[in-house]
């Protein structure tokens, strides 16, 4: 697992782990719509979980790794539940003006 | 800093037996006919809108949405490096269960992984099981991440030659 | 191949148990891959080599272990359409 | 040196910098799926213990579960936004 370069030994792992947190974080920030910045979130997600990993903490690795797909169905449905309301508020609007904004 | 030549003959020969065991596996059960799930349909139309071939798209969108025999071939070479020719039967029963979580019956997952493990136990005697898993790698590279309208026609042209379509 | 010459016989043990309760239970025979039903070969002999492996890994496995694994493992086919259902996506 | 982890680094380096510079929200989740495999690799090669197996093989499923749901919600959206 280990690398030498000049003398020093590099892991492999926590690079690639940091290389995807830091890349995950300025890309939530830079996307603007809300489905590009799910997606990027999961880019972040996976290197947390092999940082975690890097330092051996299974048990919270296992468990963050059940828990995380629950929470992207709970977005993912909120979203798609404003994009309904947001659609049929529209439908209303000519009629009950005072309701939009 | 040296590097030994006998390490990419090794890569490259289990490159090419993880490569053609889950293509073989994949379109004998009949990934490329139809979408087994609702989000492989829309991957499928999108590389058919960039020039690329539609059933080779429903393909990588079927690869993509639920563990087929792609993700088989790399759990029974993870499972066979760790627990010998036991971990790989291990290996069956999990991507079942994953497979009928992810709404697919589970023919192409479950019989790639056992394929899997035989081959790589017959040829375990002058390979080790650590290179299979860095080939896994590389043979999902070259069709997800290199080029994708390529990789479509060319996933298209396999299974329209096996006359799998 | 396996390990020793004894665990080889148990393991084959296991899967003519579960092939033979499962001709008893009433399994049907002819195979049809788009069906989530399960039938006679497919997903019992993977699960009862799967739960056996897993048996001989955390446990001992002999001759009690290994009839118990095969009823089991032909029992979770009977059921396999309700424990994990097929969805249909309603829009 | 160790090729096998150094290879399989370099390939998890040039598709997460495609990730980040692609425009196509498909061809991103499909750059997204050939990470995963490589993550659930290298965690295989880092612990070498059973329990590092374990959790190779829950991470994986997870995170395909997760991209399945993705996929469904692009379709649904398209949908909506294609018809009215």
């Amino acid at each position: 697992m280990k690398v030498e370069v000049d003398g020093g030994t590099v892991e492999i792992l926590p690079l690639v782990s940091i290389f995807c947190i830091v890349m995950g974080c300025i890309g939530v920030i830079l996307n603007t719509d809300y489905l590009d910045k799910i997606i990027m979130l999961e880019f972040l997600t996976g290197g947390l979980i092999g940082l975690i990993v890097s330092f051996y903490y299974l048990d919270v690795a296992i468990l963050t790794s059940i828990m995380e797909p629950v929470s992207t169905v709970i977005l993912l449905l909120g979203s798609l539940k404003y994009l309904y309301l947001k659609r049929s508020k529209k439908r209303y609007s000519s009629k009950l003006p005072i309701l939009v904004k | 800093m040296d590097v030994n030549w006998m390490d990419f003959i090794k890569l490259l020969i289990s490159t090419g037996v993880c490569w053609t065991n889950f293509v073989l596996v994949d379109t004998y059960f009949g990934l490329p006919r139809r979408p087994g799930v609702s989000g492989a349909e829309v991957i499928g139309k999108t590389l058919e809108r960039m020039g690329g071939d539609i059933n080779g798209g429903y393909f990588m969108g079927n690869i993509v949405c639920s563990p087929d025999a792609s993700a088989g071939t790399l759990m029974a070479s993870i499972f066979y490096y760790l627990l010998g020719f036991k971990g790989g039967l291990i290996a069956t029963l999990l991507i079942f269960i994953g497979n009928r979580l992810c709404n697919d019956p589970g023919y192409a997952g479950t019989l790639g992984t056992f394929s899997a493990t035989v081959l790589i136990h017959l040829l375990s005697s002058f390979i080790e099981p650590k290179y299979f898993i860095g080939g896994m790698v590389m043979a999902i590279f070259t069709i997800q991440g290199l080029y994708h309208v390529g990789a479509s026609k060319v996933l298209g042209y396999i299974g329209r030659k096996l006359g799998m379509i | 191949m396996v390990g020793g010459k004894l665990e080889y016989l148990y393991y084959i043990l296991s899967v003519v148990t579960s092939l033979v309760v499962g001709l008893v239970i009433g399994l049907p025979v002819k195979v049809d891959i788009n069906s989530f039903k399960g039938n006679l070969f497919f997903p019992t002999v993977f699960i009862a080599l799967g739960l056996a492996a897993v048996t001989d890994f955390l446990f001992t496995l002999n001759l009690v272990f290994s009839i118990l694994v095969g009823v089991v493992s032909s029992l979770f086919s009977k059921y396999v359409d309700v424990i994990f259902p097929g969805v249909s996506y309603g829009c | 040196m160790d090729t096998l982890v150094l290879l399989i680094g370099v390939i998890s380096f040039v598709v997460g910098l495609r990730v980040f510079l692609t425009r196509n929200r498909v061809q991103r989740l499909l750059y997204l799926c050939c990470l995963n495999f490589a993550i659930a690799a290298l965690i295989a090669l880092y612990i070498k213990s059973p329990m590092g197996g374990v959790a190779a093989a829950v991470y994986f499923i997870g995170s395909t579960l997760s991209s399945n749901a993705i996929a469904h919600t692009i379709g649904k959206v398209q949908r909506l936004e294609g018809r009215g």
